[in-house]
């Protein structure tokens, strides 16, 4: 009887892209009850809203691109991670128009039109986000502050009602739910600290608004830090890197760290630039998206060190707040280039094989 | 001194050439193909903008300006500029003929090429001085060839991706300098000039 | 060198980069110790068992062989003979499947079995060490012994080194899940590897000789060390377990430190490298005299009720091995089998990474197979579906990580994807060792090896390509020169004898025409010929007539009759064969009668061929052949000639309908007709016009097919 | 009076940079063009004439001073490729007229086979074959050198008795390829 002809290796170590994937998002779980517990509603509600979104794109594109197995591609959990990474992105309160358009872009543009899982060079989550901030700044900076310090209750219906209406039921604008007690509208730990240092006010000063509560930024801390227990399991369980998100976070520590001794009252300290925006969310979820970011080990803490560069010089310098998505793109785009120059040497080559070829 | 690093990285990161001033797209688009077209064409460009925000500086303010024939500027300037492009080629050509060959039409087109001609005239409208202009002149080469490089690194990997059949070449590349810019938009503001 | 030697005493290795843990499973048949086999009815022996050359065949069909005869001597240093396993009669030599992943047939002996398993003659060697180096190296060519790791590199050329090496490496590792054979062998038979050893250290006298072996094996550890125990050179080092520690670049990082050069072998860096199977076949080859005929033989996998080790003679078919150790062949029993492809679960020969499925069951065991893997369905689901389940790649990095060579697979598989050759041979595709780890782990479950290896393949078909045309180049090179040179050597001989007509006639004229008439016969016969050669284009009679009359016209009667005697002669011998235009120089009497009866016969049956297309040439050449015993002259030969192009022209008309065609065949025909009278060798414009036509033509051809074959569907 | 002042100007200037050009021009003068060599080294030198130029060379020359890419049928797809590469230009399919020469059947290369019965010892093909890869001489028996022949088949139309026939070289182990089909491996997208 003929036996069938198979080629080796025979074996496999059943590991699966898509268990990789739902790891990925279950490690993101942490972060969006954080989210949920100080900021409400708002963000998973677009999360959901996204998911959806992508799903139907990806859907979409697949069919017309006929595709076979159409089902095992959808549900490889890269749409969903996208959804779920630009859905944790964005304001809570932004209406809900903005994660629709938002997962639509990242979807067929950013990913689908380069041809799919594995051959677009920028990661879709933070593109779209890039794309929305620029076209819709108004929309992308309505950042709600903590529930704590709202005169407003925001339950699940009423979020609902703000995120789809863009007033609450009582009536009240987004602008107003923004508006603090004392009359001033609230923003961003970073945001406010920014405007702050422009007026000329020291950190100090400046530190003791409410927004900043008892350490360094009330909820964006603990939303952070559970982040970074998330990546920790994943680094744990080999789902990522290493390399890239501690190159990333040594290196804001350092840039931080110089400004801060050299003008401590004009610079916000280290951990505030770890503790605040999306800086954990960034060097664990994002930035070690293997599909956008370098493939050996130097290239990695290249990348890592350039991204975290970059966000300390757009966070201190530049004129958006929180630079982790402009710095991730300008990474992704790096990455091509520095894998050119950071090929590991191989068993029986003397130099790394860039010198040797050029020699 | 601190100004002028200012300018220079204002240049080359703030308001790039090819992706927040729009300049200079047709040979970012050509030579992309391939690294190393795209590095000799950014050693050719750099030689050539920096030379030519110098000469023209030159020419206008100690020939135009003391002869009050401002309106000769931008004739003026397309001769300097050509002048310079014809002699780099001739440097191209006999350095590495290989360069030469890869550059190919692209070489001579560096003439026509905006940015080159929109340093220039850039330079006068913002009334740099000498030491200014030059290092305008550098500071826009860098930022050219930055973008380029990396534009063709990413290029020669999407030459292998299965992007859908109408997308294939240019389209993509186009759309692939879009999200550059957007990218590139994040520096808005970091020099305040 | 010392610092190493430090080193391995304090046990503290080297490590060399990734590297995976696939589950052992070497349970299953570790536990049992080597089985003996029953003979087998049939032994088939394939001749080439190696990598080399075959052997010449010392047998024919219908000899009887004993038990350790030589079947085939090795003639040139890359060939390693075969030996008969056991006594029997050679019922067969003809082409079989072998034990290859194409599945294709070499030339094997066919071996009847007698069960009697009566031996050669054998003297014993009591003592080696009084052999000299040439006389051990000569033994164990003679003994047919080729790597049996997994390789299979002729033994003796590689222990044929100068000695004084650095390192006598011994490969124990036996990295791969399921095989324990080594295992055994060396628990049951170490002291005879030990004598291998030091046959080994007697011809090359290395430095140090190391035995790597995994501390998985702790029994054959122990066995090794007490039977080595008395020798102080001989150091046995116990690796971590870690695939693929067993590859020879790997396993010569972890005990020396070193690398081998890209591209080069151990040997340019001192050191050699065996493996204990090959070492035990060299003691059996030197002391007992017993040639490599048998070998240790894991069978293993869940389809097998009683998996084991067997001592396995050399040519058994793996149906006997499946019989012997109980293959149940689960698929046949649940009819759910899917595709009809699937016929039946994979058979490995070889470990579950480096292995490679055998089509069917006739193949025979050789030299180099050191395991049988019969995996149930629920053990390797990977090896059985039918259709490989591939993602795209997400570029994770895991087989990056896991590559023993430090090569990038993610890179590779992108421009092995593309057939970007040049791009991978710059990301060092030759230097992947086909192990299989990255594929092994790669969570979208990439084929990697596979893209590899059809990489690798067709780099090398375009390396042979392009020495080829540099061949064909310089060939073409060297022709033209040569073509150039005769039309020189032509022209220069044409101007010597148009000097020499002119100093005759000067000659002539000075003294009263006492010249002999024979100067100016040879001038008037040059001149006839010449003539001949020019208008070679115009063949018509009147031609030579006015070359006849200006001769008249300046020489005397005599030389003009001689001179017309020889263009009479030209003249009939061109009428007669206007088609085949033989060379008309050589006026060559035609004395193979023979061939020209059978060159009628063969256009008249070739014309009848090409009438029913699916008739054989070669058997109408037949039938040209016992026609032709009639031979008749040279008119015959004729005759054929004239017969054939006829034929040639009425078939091309026939086959073609459109008149369009017909021109093109006019033009092809004139063409033919054309090239007939080219007299000059180089005339390249015509034959290129020719060229272009029947590319033209066969264009045309394949045009009409293809619009025949769209019409169809 | 301004006109003639600027065009004066002007004239100075450009008259000033032309000498600079002049003097360059000399000291940089550039002679040849080493193109032809390297485009040749790429082609497959069957020298089978199939692209309407006779041989390699002259048509190595040809595409060096613009002539299409895509003639040359032996070397195929890869060549044209390589050729682009060489000269930067993007890759053109094959020239539709010239028939793809790789046998369709097998992907083994073509390879001509003189059937000996039929042979007359005419010597037509030797004059014609390009690489000198047919043995023999006038009236006596020809054969071909199977690894010599570059399957340019220019000896097929010679022949009077039509005893020439090209044939695939035989699939062996050695030139046995993994091929990927033989394993249904379903690329994804």
């Amino acid at each position: 009887m003929a036996f069938w002809i198979a080629s080796s290796p025979h074996n496999h170590n059943k590991a699966e892209t898509s268990a990789l994937m739902r790891l990925v998002i279950y490690a993101l779980i942490p972060g969006i009850f954080a989210q949920w517990y100080f900021f409400g509603w708002g963000n998973i509600i677009h999360i959901s809203l996204a998911v959806f979104t992508a799903l139907f794109c990806e859907f979409i594109v697949l069919s017309i691109r006929n595709k076979n197995n159409i089902s095992k591609q959808l549900f490889d959990g890269s749409a969903v991670l996208t959804a779920v990474l630009l859905g944790i992105c964005l304001p809570a309160i932004a209406p809900w128009w903005i994660s629709i358009i938002g997962a639509m872009f990242a979807i067929v543009i950013v990913k689908q039109l380069y041809g799919g899982l594995g051959h677009n060079p920028f990661n879709p989550a933070m593109a779209a986000y890039v794309m929305l901030l620029i076209s819709f700044p108004l929309q992308m900076t309505s950042w709600q502050p903590p529930l704590t310090l709202m005169t407003v209750d925001l339950d699940f219906a009423n979020t609902l009602n703000v995120i789809f209406s863009g007033f609450t039921k009582e009536g009240y604008s987004v602008e107003q739910l923004r508006t603090s007690v004392d009359g001033f509208t609230m923003a961003t730990p970073l945001d406010t600290l920014k405007t702050d240092l422009g007026i000329g006010f020291t950190v100090f000063e400046s530190i003791e608004k409410n927004v900043f509560g008892e350490h360094f930024a009330l909820g964006w801390e603990w939303i952070n830090f559970a982040f970074l227990l998330g990546g920790l399991v994943l680094i744990a369980k080999k789902a990522i890197a290493w390399q890239t998100p501690v190159s990333f976070l040594s290196s804001l520590f350092i840039c931080s760290f110089i400004a801060y001794t050299i003008t401590p009252d004009s610079s916000a300290s280290t951990m505030f630039h770890w503790m605040t925006g999306g800086c954990m969310l960034g060097a664990f979820f994002i930035l070690t998206d293997p599909v956008t970011g370098a493939t050996s080990n130097k290239g990695r803490f290249i990348i890592g060190a350039l991204a975290g560069l970059l966000v300390y010089l757009i966070r201190t310098f530049g004129g958006y707040p929180d630079g982790i998505a402009f710095s991730i793109l300008l990474c992704n785009m790096a990455a091509p280039l520095i894998d050119q120059y950071t090929r590991p040497r191989t068993y029986g080559h003397h130099t790394n094989t860039k010198q040797e070829e050029a020699k | 001194m601190t100004d002028y690093a200012l300018l220079l990285i204002g240049t080359v990161l703030v308001n790039n050439f090819v992706l927040v001033q729009f300049l200079g797209l047709c040979p970012f688009m050509g030579v992309s193909s391939r690294t190393e077209t795209a590095i000799g064409m950014s050693f050719a460009t750099t030689f050539v903008m920096t030379l030519a925000s110098l000469l023209s500086y030159l020419v206008t303010t100690y020939i135009l300006i003391p002869l009050n024939l401002e309106y000769l500027t931008t004739m003026s300037f397309i001769l300097v500029i050509a002048v310079v492009v014809q002699f780099t080629e001739m440097v191209v050509h006999k350095t590495s003929s290989s360069l030469y060959r890869l550059l190919g039409i692209f070489l001579p087109l560096i003439t026509t090429n905006c940015a080159v001609l929109g340093v220039a005239l850039l330079n006068l409208r913002l009334q740099h001085n000498f030491f200014e202009s030059i290092i305008y002149g550098f500071g826009a080469a860098v930022g050219f060839s930055l973008v380029l490089v990396m534009f063709s690194a990413m290029r020669e990997k999407l030459a292998n991706a299965d992007v859908p059949t109408p997308f294939k070449g240019a389209a993509i590349a186009m759309i692939t300098a879009g999200l550059m810019s957007l990218a590139f938009m994040g520096f808005a503001g970091l020099v305040k000039i | 060198m010392e610092s190493i030697i430090e080193r391995i005493n304090q046990g503290k290795f080297w490590h060399f980069h990734g590297g995976i843990h696939p589950p052992e499973q070497k349970a299953t048949t570790s536990d049992k110790p080597i089985k003996q086999l029953s003979l087998p009815k049939q032994l088939v022996l394939p001749l080439q068992q190696h990598i080399g050359r075959q052997g010449d065949l010392l047998v024919e069909v219908g000899d009887k062989v004993l038990k350790g005869q030589a079947l085939t001597q090795s003639s040139n240093p890359m060939a390693v003979p075969v030996h008969a396993p056991t006594s029997g009669t050679i019922s067969a030599i003809k082409k079989s499947v072998i034990a290859h992943p194409s599945g294709l047939s070499e030339l094997c002996l066919f071996i009847d079995v007698d069960g009697e398993d009566t031996w050669k003659k054998r003297e014993i060697c009591q003592d080696f060490s009084q052999l000299s180096r040439q006389e051990i190296i000569t033994k164990i060519s003679n003994a047919g012994i080729a790597g049996m790791g997994g390789a299979g590199f002729p033994t003796h050329i590689k222990v044929n080194t100068k000695p004084d090496i650095n390192f006598l490496i011994i490969n124990a590792a036996e990295c791969e899940p399921y095989i324990t054979s080594d295992d055994l062998l060396m628990r049951e038979q170490s002291e005879a590897i030990v004598d291998g050893i030091k046959i080994l250290d007697q011809l090359l006298n290395p430095a140090f000789i190391l035995i790597g072996i995994e501390n998985n094996k702790p029994q054959a550890i122990k066995a090794l060390q007490q039977a080595t125990k008395h020798i102080e050179k001989i150091k046995v080092c116990v690796l971590p377990t870690k695939y693929p520690t067993g590859g020879e670049k790997q396993l010569i990082k972890i005990l020396t430190g070193k690398e081998v050069d890209s591209g080069s072998l151990p040997i340019n860096s001192g050191i050699v490298v065996q493996n204990v199977a090959t070492c035990f076949a060299i003691s059996d080859a030197v002391i007992n005299d017993i040639p490599l005929i048998r070998r240790v033989v894991t069978l293993t996998g869940k389809a097998l009720s009683k998996p084991q080790n067997f001592w396995v003679l050399l040519g058994t078919q793996v149906s006997y091995l499946l019989e012997q150790a109980g293959f149940v062949n689960e698929d046949n029993n649940n009819q759910n089998t899917q595709a009809s492809l699937q016929t039946s679960p994979p058979v490995i020969m070889g470990g579950p990474l480096m292995g490679f499925s055998i089509l069917n069951e006739q193949v025979p065991i050789v030299k180099t197979s050191n395991c049988i893997l019969a995996p149930s369905k629920t053990e390797m689901p990977s090896a059985f579906d039918n259709s490989s389940n591939e993602v795209e790649c997400i570029r994770c990095g895991q087989c990056a990580d896991v590559c023993p060579s430090q090569l990038l697979p993610q890179e590779m598989q992108w421009s092995a994807k593309a057939k970007d050759h040049q791009q991978l041979t710059k990301l060092n595709l030759f230097d992947c060792i086909d192990c299989g780890a990255c594929a092994y782990v790669c969570p979208s479950q990439i084929p990697l090896v596979q893209y590899y290896r059809v990489a690798k393949a067709e780099i090398r078909q375009q390396q042979q390509l392009d020495i080829k045309s540099e061949k064909a180049k310089a060939r073409f090179e060297a022709r033209k020169l040569r073509l150039e040179q005769e039309k020189i050597a032509r022209q220069a001989k044409h101007e010597k004898a148009a000097a020499a007509r002119k100093a005759t006639m000067n000659k002539k004229s000075a003294d009263g025409g006492t010249a002999s008439s024979a100067v100016a016969a040879a001038l008037a016969r040059v001149k006839a010929k010449k003539a001949a050669d020019q208008n070679k284009a115009e063949t018509a009679e009147p031609t030579n007539q006015v070359q006849d009359n200006n001769v008249q016209s300046e020489k005397s009667q005599v030389k003009a009759a001689i001179a017309r005697a020889k263009a009479k002669r030209l003249a009939n011998e061109q009428a007669t064969k206007p088609a085949i235009d033989n060379n008309v120089q050589d006026s060559v009497v035609d004395d193979k009668k023979a061939r020209v009866a059978a060159a009628i016969a063969k256009a008249k049956a070739k014309k009848a061929a090409e009438k029913e297309p699916s008739s054989n040439p070669d058997v109408s050449s037949a039938e040209a052949q016992n026609t032709s015993t009639g031979a008749d002259d040279k008119k015959a030969r004729i005759a054929a000639a004239v017969a054939k192009a006829k034929a040639k022209k009425a078939t091309k008309k026939e086959s073609s309908s459109s008149p369009e065609v017909s021109s093109v065949e006019e033009q092809n025909i004139s063409t033919d007709d054309a090239q007939n009278t080219a007299t000059d060798a180089d005339d390249k414009k015509v034959r290129i016009a020719a060229a272009v036509a029947k590319a033209k033509l066969k264009a045309l051809d394949r045009a009409k097919q293809a619009s025949t074959t769209n019409s169809e569907e | 009076m301004n006109i003639l002042l600027a065009i004066l100007v002007l004239g100075v200037i450009s008259a000033l940079f032309g000498a600079l050009l002049g003097y360059a021009s000399i000291r940089f003068h550039v002679e040849g063009d080493p193109i032809a060599e390297q485009l040749d080294a790429l082609l497959p030198q069957t020298q089978c004439g199939q692209c309407g130029y006779p041989g390699c060379k002259p048509y190595a020359e040809a595409v060096a001073n613009g002539e299409a890419i895509n003639k040359c049928a032996p070397g195929g797809e890869d060549t044209i490729k390589k050729i682009a590469d060489l000269l930067g230009v993007d890759v053109q399919p094959l020239d539709d007229n010239h028939e793809q020469d790789d046998s369709s059947q097998s992907n083994l290369p073509k390879v001509a086979f003189i059937i000996e019965e039929d042979c007359i010892g005419c010597t037509k093909c030797i004059q014609a074959c390009p690489v000198d890869a047919i043995l023999g001489a006038a009236k006596q028996m020809h054969t071909i050198l199977s690894d010599e022949c570059t399957g340019c088949d220019l000896c097929v139309a010679p022949c009077p008795v039509d005893c020439i026939e090209m044939r695939p070289t035989p699939e062996t182990i050695q030139n046995w390829q993994w091929d990927l089909n033989k394993i249904a491996v379903k690329q994804i997208g």
